[in-house]
């Protein structure tokens, strides 16, 4: 409906324009703009702003306590809360020198795995769905959510999970859990053949996607894309084996490459992760019941916690890619600064801006959601 | 590999003075070097040593000190290892190189680092706004500033005031310790 | 690498093979609310029977969202750490991390399997909850995310204290406890969660929180700051305090409390005692009041009054029958215990502020009360229970039959008696095992064994002496025996050879007084050659004089006080053991109590004086 | 101090030749007159800080002997007598080793209560006696309820003993 004071303006004199994707455009995930300058459907200028989301995380972690800050962190990232938590008990660990059990890094281990799953799940039905493909989007969302249904019975909170505690995780595996994950793995499993047919090797797809948002292996390096997008252009590097942490030198599990640096490279960089992820969380699921012992080692009264001075850079493999935390303390009780590194920090903002040059309109969520761009991570 | 990392990073710091270098781990290496000597360096690190993804920048605000700290992570590829090179910069006027030339990443963190302490990046390609767009208060993650305070100046806390609370304090009791009185 | 046929151009139709989900049976949802997981973060139920109002809970929250309230009704009682405050949450704020439910040290909070709470506008109210039982729409649903013990927040286990073993202990007088590393007492200091119960249930009201959180700051002479405030006894009553701080603790609801007496004892000692002189001294006032105060009685009740007014710029003189200050605490307590170093370095902070004590001086004998009141403004009586009761049963009024306390003061002053070979000692309290351990080193220097039977009345069960003090004089080779009555000492040819006791049925009657039952059939005999009787102690208030007691009001035998500790006659007031029962840390509050009394007493005559001033 | 509690077994002798319940009760009235003269002529020689014990025990022998009166006076004596006997009463023994003590001029308070307990006792006893010599019947329950009401008056008394000899020396720290 129009307003009552609207009138007609006459066409700009070129075939110039600027769009506003976001910051509440249903081709965005969360509260982040995508200002684009199109001549008819063709993107001249790009410019990611981000300023609708910031919720100061860095800054409330200077003023919480070493332990309270652990309710925080999965916040960052809505989609994939998990890595948030287990970067941050990483930090604090390496510098109060605190030895994880190796229980609890197994735990730990299934987490990420089963949050990797539940992210891409997200991550590709997204992308189904700017291509008009929402019956994949509902999939997505569908199966996600038997993952959360695993994440409530472990950690008691469906998305944030907050179940990483520096030392360990808080609670130990529940009776019958991973009998459930198990067959929640094969049932899972079991859908891939349906989500290739209906997406993956559906020609709509596969024909929109290819060559869209591509960038070459020097380029993507040159501006510090990690993850699967870096994977799709080729480079085989994954930090969870190239700087592994936790037991991932343990486990058996490949990396999924793809050569064409597009959208199309990207989504089936995830889709072959999922079978990676299920690999793992079946070894996972073989070998935790034989690692005995405490799930957390001693830590002391959070109340009156001081972590030693001191200074530590630890990274993981997110579904988006390289997430690093840098966690300085003075001795407190509360930290001194932390630096949370997102993965989506490059390619939600520099790469998305030069992807989309010279991009069609449509193809623009495309790019987005192919790049798999969580603001909140930019914005922390 | 670590062996490898150990020669070479010696043959290259030979040339830098004022460096001192500690290995954390097999993949972690600090190296702690004057700010006029850092883009010296980084380009070293990046030319002859691979290290060719800048993982972050981290600024810390040393205000006791009155200098910030930027910590520079590089990874490489070849050696897997991670190099965090520290540097410190007067807090006043806070003013620094830019390494955007060496790693285009740099454009992101150093606009952040400016836009969150007010560290000034020369010959950074973009120093706007970006995440705090309508912001025009003092960089926010400089310790001076606090933010707690700041919230308690410009937004009210929900006033509750259910029947069972009024219930409570007909009889003598009610509210003894707020939240905010007690914060540790 | 992929494994998908994506590349195979394939047919166009494979997205319709999914057309076969038409065939498949579709999913439903029933209607109801869906269970949820056992272990859910729900919203809270708070146990009010468990719940000690402790608010740590409060102190854990990152979201600040948890409100302290008072409820009328529900049991207060600061000496078992109990408050009637219970946790109101402001679900506008909470996060369900849970973190309370982990923390909380008595585990009444955890989270309900309930999902969802949702309300109009104009009902927001209904965010702000106090968790009961029943939860937060008052049906019932399972627990969720509960304590678990591999979970606790809370560090149940106390640093442990050495100790001198038994049998290296057992031939001296040294020091038993050793004391806390700095390490240790930092951990020990880092594991309390700043509730408060311990300065609610002190005699004194020690800033213990603020002073355990100062040594795990590091900052010793802040945390020996923070003793002065309330306690110039603390070496004293870092050694041998009843701490009742410790059993209200609310670790200790599920763990051991925080040694608390320990870290003051840590503090204490780590700060050179001229910079405790220093510390105590920092608020005196720089003037002279004019005021001059007598204190009978150089105790810690009496010394504690004469720090504060001392403090105040008023002259005080302490007068003390015996010839060194500490009353009970030198010489009713085993150097073993408290080594009289530590008695002395409180005692000089004291006369460093000024205050004098006249040794050997004592008042009925040296100085009447008379005197006392003619030379000062105002007197304090604070003379403990230094007299010894008796049984009286047969024999007791043998010579070998001794009062505890008498020993006791002997041992200290170092005067001479025959040790016996064997003793036998009647009484369960912690006196009975000071004589007890204290004859037992001297047995063992002698003799080298120890042969000595300790004969209580109330069953272990009820027992009056500390089990740390049970457990230790065991240790040493003390035989302890609960439920025996003493019936006679045994005088063969004049000399005695033992005490016969009768078997105790029960120490309680019906209404729960203590009323003790004798079994006449159950007799035993405990062969020994002297007897030491520690029952119970009285005041000596002849000191008073015939015309005094007179005029005074008495209530019970006690000399009677206001709460104040100020008697019936304007000028005179009484402190300590005398007028509470014997225990240091409550003769300290005495003190603290009747100083402020008399301060205003001596206030009020100043301004009586300007009055009458003005209209003269 | 004129009479010593041991020594009276004659006066209750002399209750044994009483045939009717009013009679006993009568005499027995008089030994508590006795006891509440006795006390309140002590009042006065103990220090003022210990009086309270002396008046205390006057004050509950005053109230025995108007209870005892009162039940003389009661037409439903028998079935009165009958109730509160039907609970036997048992002796806790706990002073019957303290000594008697002389109680001298200036007694304390510990040899009061001695004293007074000592005094219960031997009721207790004799009373005890005249029930177990007596055949089944009200005169027989009149004298178990005497002794019911002297070992109720004697456990009282030890715990006051226990009270204040005992307690107040838990510890001295």
């Amino acid at each position: 409906m129009r307003p009552e004071n609207y009138q007609a303006r006459s066409q700009p004199p070129s075939n110039e324009f600027e769009l506003n994707f976001g910051p509440n455009h249903p081709g965005i995930e969360g509260n982040y703009a995508f200002r684009v300058k199109l001549n008819g459907d063709q993107v001249l200028e790009a410019r990611a702003d981000a300023g609708y989301l910031h919720r100061g995380f860095e800054k409330l972690m200077e003023g919480r306590l070493w332990i309270q800050n652990i309710a925080l962190v999965p916040r960052i990232c809505v989609p994939d809360p998990v890595p948030m938590e287990v970067c941050y008990s990483l930090a604090i660990e390496e510098i109060g020198g605190l030895e994880v059990p190796e229980r609890a890094k197994w735990i730990r281990v299934m987490q990420l795995e089963m949050s990797r799953l539940a992210a891409h799940l997200f991550a590709f039905g997204g992308h189904a769905a700017t291509t008009g493909m929402y019956t994949t989007m509902f999939w997505g969302v569908a199966d996600r959510d038997l993952i959360l249904d695993r994440f409530e019975e472990l950690t008691g909170g469906r998305v944030y999970s907050i179940y990483n505690i520096p030392g360990g995780v808080r609670r130990d595996v529940p009776e019958g859990f991973l009998d459930r994950l198990s067959s929640l793995l094969d049932y899972l499993e079991s859908r891939l053949p349906d989500y290739d047919n209906l997406f993956f090797t559906n020609q709509v797809f596969v024909k929109r996607a290819r060559g869209v948002g591509a960038m070459t292996q020097e380029q993507a390096l040159k501006w510090g894309v990690t993850g699967p997008n870096l994977r799709a252009t080729g480079l085989e590097f994954d930090v969870r084996r190239d700087d592994p942490y936790l037991v991932y030198d343990q486990l058996d599990f490949e990396i999924p490459t793809e050569s064409g640096g597009d959208a199309l490279a990207r989504n089936l960089v995830r889709r072959a992760e999922l079978k990676q992820s299920i690999r793992i969380l079946r070894q996972v699921i073989e070998r935790l019941p034989s690692i005995e012992g405490p799930i957390r080692c001693p830590i002391p009264n959070p109340l009156a916690w001081n972590v030693p001075a001191g200074e530590a850079y630890t990274r993981v493999e997110s579904s988006k890619g390289e997430l690093a935390y840098y966690v300085v303390s003075t001795g407190g009780d509360k930290p001194y600064r932390v630096h949370v590194r997102g993965p989506s920090s490059m390619h939600a903002v520099q790469v998305l801006e030069k992807l989309a040059l010279g991009a069609r309109l449509e193809d623009i969520a495309q790019i987005m959601f192919s790049l798999d761009a969580c603001p909140p991570e930019v914005d922390r | 590999m670590s062996k490898d990392l150990n020669i070479w990073l010696d043959d290259l710091l030979g040339d830098i003075e004022n460096i001192q270098f500690k290995r954390k781990s097999s993949r972690r290496v600090r190296v702690d070097v004057g700010s006029e000597a850092l883009p010296a360096l980084l380009e070293l690190l990046q030319g002859r040593a691979s290290y060719v993804h800048l993982s972050a920048i981290s600024c810390v605000d040393w205000i006791e000190d009155e200098e910030f700290e930027l910590v520079y992570h590089v990874w490489s590829y070849e050696t897997r290892s991670l190099v965090s090179a520290h540097t410190r910069i007067p807090r006043e006027p806070g003013v620094y190189l830019s390494i955007y030339d060496l790693y285009q990443p740099a454009a992101f963190f150093e606009r952040d680092i400016h836009e969150m302490f007010g560290v000034f990046f020369e010959g950074s390609p973009d120093m706007e706004k970006f995440i705090l767009t309508e912001w025009d208060g003092p960089p926010p993650m400089r310790k001076e500033f606090d933010s707690e305070a700041f919230v308690n100046q410009h937004f009210e806390w929900e006033q509750y005031h259910p029947q069972w609370l009024k219930d409570l304090e007909e009889e003598g009791g009610g509210v003894t310790t707020r939240p905010e009185d007690i914060r540790l | 690498m992929s494994d998908i046929p994506y590349k195979d151009k394939g047919s166009i139709l494979r997205p319709f093979k999914s057309l076969q989900f038409f065939a498949r049976p579709a999913v439903t949802q029933p209607l109801e609310p869906r269970p949820a997981s056992d272990n859910y973060r729900g919203f809270h139920v708070n146990d009010w029977k468990k719940c000690i109002g402790c608010s740590t809970c409060q102190k854990v929250c990152d979201n600040a969202a948890i409100t302290m309230v008072r409820v009328p009704g529900l049991p207060e009682d600061p000496v078992k750490g109990i408050r009637n405050e219970r946790p109101a949450i402001d679900y506008g704020r909470c996060c369900w991390c849970g973190l309370c439910v982990d923390i909380c040290p008595t585990g009444s909070i955890s989270l309900t399997t309930e999902y969802v709470h949702t309300c109009r506008e104009d009902e927001l109210d209904s965010y702000f909850v106090l968790p009961d039982p029943n939860g937060i729409h008052g049906e019932h649903f399972p627990k969720g995310w509960d304590k678990t013990a591999d979970a606790d927040l809370v560090d149940l286990e106390r640093q442990p204290m050495g100790e001198l073993p038994g049998e290296e202990r057992i031939d001296s007088f040294d020091e038993i406890v050793e004391g806390y590393t700095e390490q240790q007492a930092i951990v020990e200091a880092s594991r309390c969660v700043q509730c408060g119960m311990c300065h609610d249930a002190c005699p004194t009201h020690m800033h213990a929180p603020e002073y355990i959180r100062a040594i795990w700051e590091g900052d010793v002479e802040e945390a020996v700051r923070q003793m002065y405030r309330t306690n110039p006894f603390s070496h004293v009553c870092g050694r041998v305090c009843t701490h009742r701080c410790e059993s209200a603790c609310s670790i200790g609801r599920r763990g051991e409390p925080v040694a608390i007496r320990w870290l003051k004892r840590y503090a204490m000692d780590a700060v050179p005692d001229l910079r405790i002189r220093e510390i105590a001294a920092e608020g005196k006032v720089d003037y002279i009041s004019g005021r001059r105060i007598a204190i009978v009685g150089a105790g810690p009740a009496g010394l504690t009054a004469a720090y504060d007014l001392i403090r105040k710029g008023h002259k005080v003189t302490v007068f003390e029958a015996l010839d060194k200050p500490g009353g009970m605490t030198r010489y009713g307590i085993p150097e073993y215990r408290l080594p009289y170093d530590r008695l002395d370095a409180d005692v000089a902070v004291i006369t460093s502020l000024g205050v004098q004590i006249q040794y050997n001086t004592r008042v009925g004998r040296d100085v009447t009360m008379d005197e006392l009141r003619r030379d000062h403004d105002a007197v304090l009586i604070a003379i403990g229970l230094q007299l010894g009761r008796s049984t009286r049963i047969p024999g007791s009024d043998h010579p070998q039959v001794r009062r505890a306390v008498d020993l006791l003061r002997m041992i200290t002053r170092g005067e001479s008696f025959e040790v016996p070979e064997r003793a036998v000692v009647i009484g369960g309290g912690n006196v009975a095992m000071d004589i007890a351990r204290s004859l037992a080193r001297l047995q063992k220097q002698q003799f080298g064994k120890v042969q000595i039977t300790v004969c209580a009345l109330e069953d272990f069960e009820h027992f009056l002496a500390d089990p740390e003090e049970v457990t230790e004089a065991r240790e040493e080779g003390i035989e302890i025996l609960d439920s025996r009555g003493p019936k006679e000492v045994v005088i063969e040819d004049g000399r005695l050879t033992g005490l016969k006791t009768l078997g105790v049925i029960s120490i309680f009657d019906e209404q729960g007084r203590f009323a003790p039952r004798y079994d006449q059939q159950d007799e035993q005999f405990h062969p020994g050659d002297m007897v030491i009787e520690s029952i119970g102690q009285m005041s000596d208030v002849s000191l008073l004089g015939e015309e005094l007691t007179e005029r005074l009001e008495w209530n019970r035998g006690r000399l009677k006080v206001d709460e104040d500790g100020h008697s019936s006659e304007p000028w005179l007031w009484a402190a300590g053991d005398m007028v509470f029962g014997p225990d240091v840390v409550h003769a300290v509050a005495d003190g603290h109590r009747v100083a402020a009394s008399m301060e205003r007493y001596l206030a009020e005559l100043d301004s009586e004086k300007q009055d009458d001033g003005r209209t003269s | 101090m004129e009479e010593h509690p041991e020594g009276h077994s004659e006066a209750y002798a002399r209750i044994r030749s009483k045939k009717t319940l009013g009679e006993i009760l009568e005499v027995a009235t008089t030994f508590e007159q006795k006891a509440f003269e006795f006390y309140t002529a002590l009042i006065p020689k103990v220090s003022k800080n210990l009086r309270y014990l002396v008046e205390e025990l006057a004050e509950e022998e005053k109230e025995h002997y108007e209870l005892f009166r009162k039940l003389a006076d009661n037409p439903e004596i028998e079935n009165q007598i009958q109730q509160r006997i039907q609970v036997p009463v048992e002796d806790h023994h706990f002073s019957d080793y303290v000594q008697l003590p002389d109680l001298g001029e200036h007694p304390d308070d510990q040899a009061i209560l001695q004293y007074a307990m000592g005094r219960e006792d031997a009721a207790m006893k004799q009373y005890r006696e005249l029930a177990d010599s007596t055949e089944p019947g009200p005169i027989h329950d009149l004298f178990e309820y005497l002794a019911y009401e002297e070992t109720m008056h004697k456990r009282e008394l030890e715990k006051l003993y226990y009270q204040t000899v005992y307690s107040g020396g838990p510890g001295n720290n």
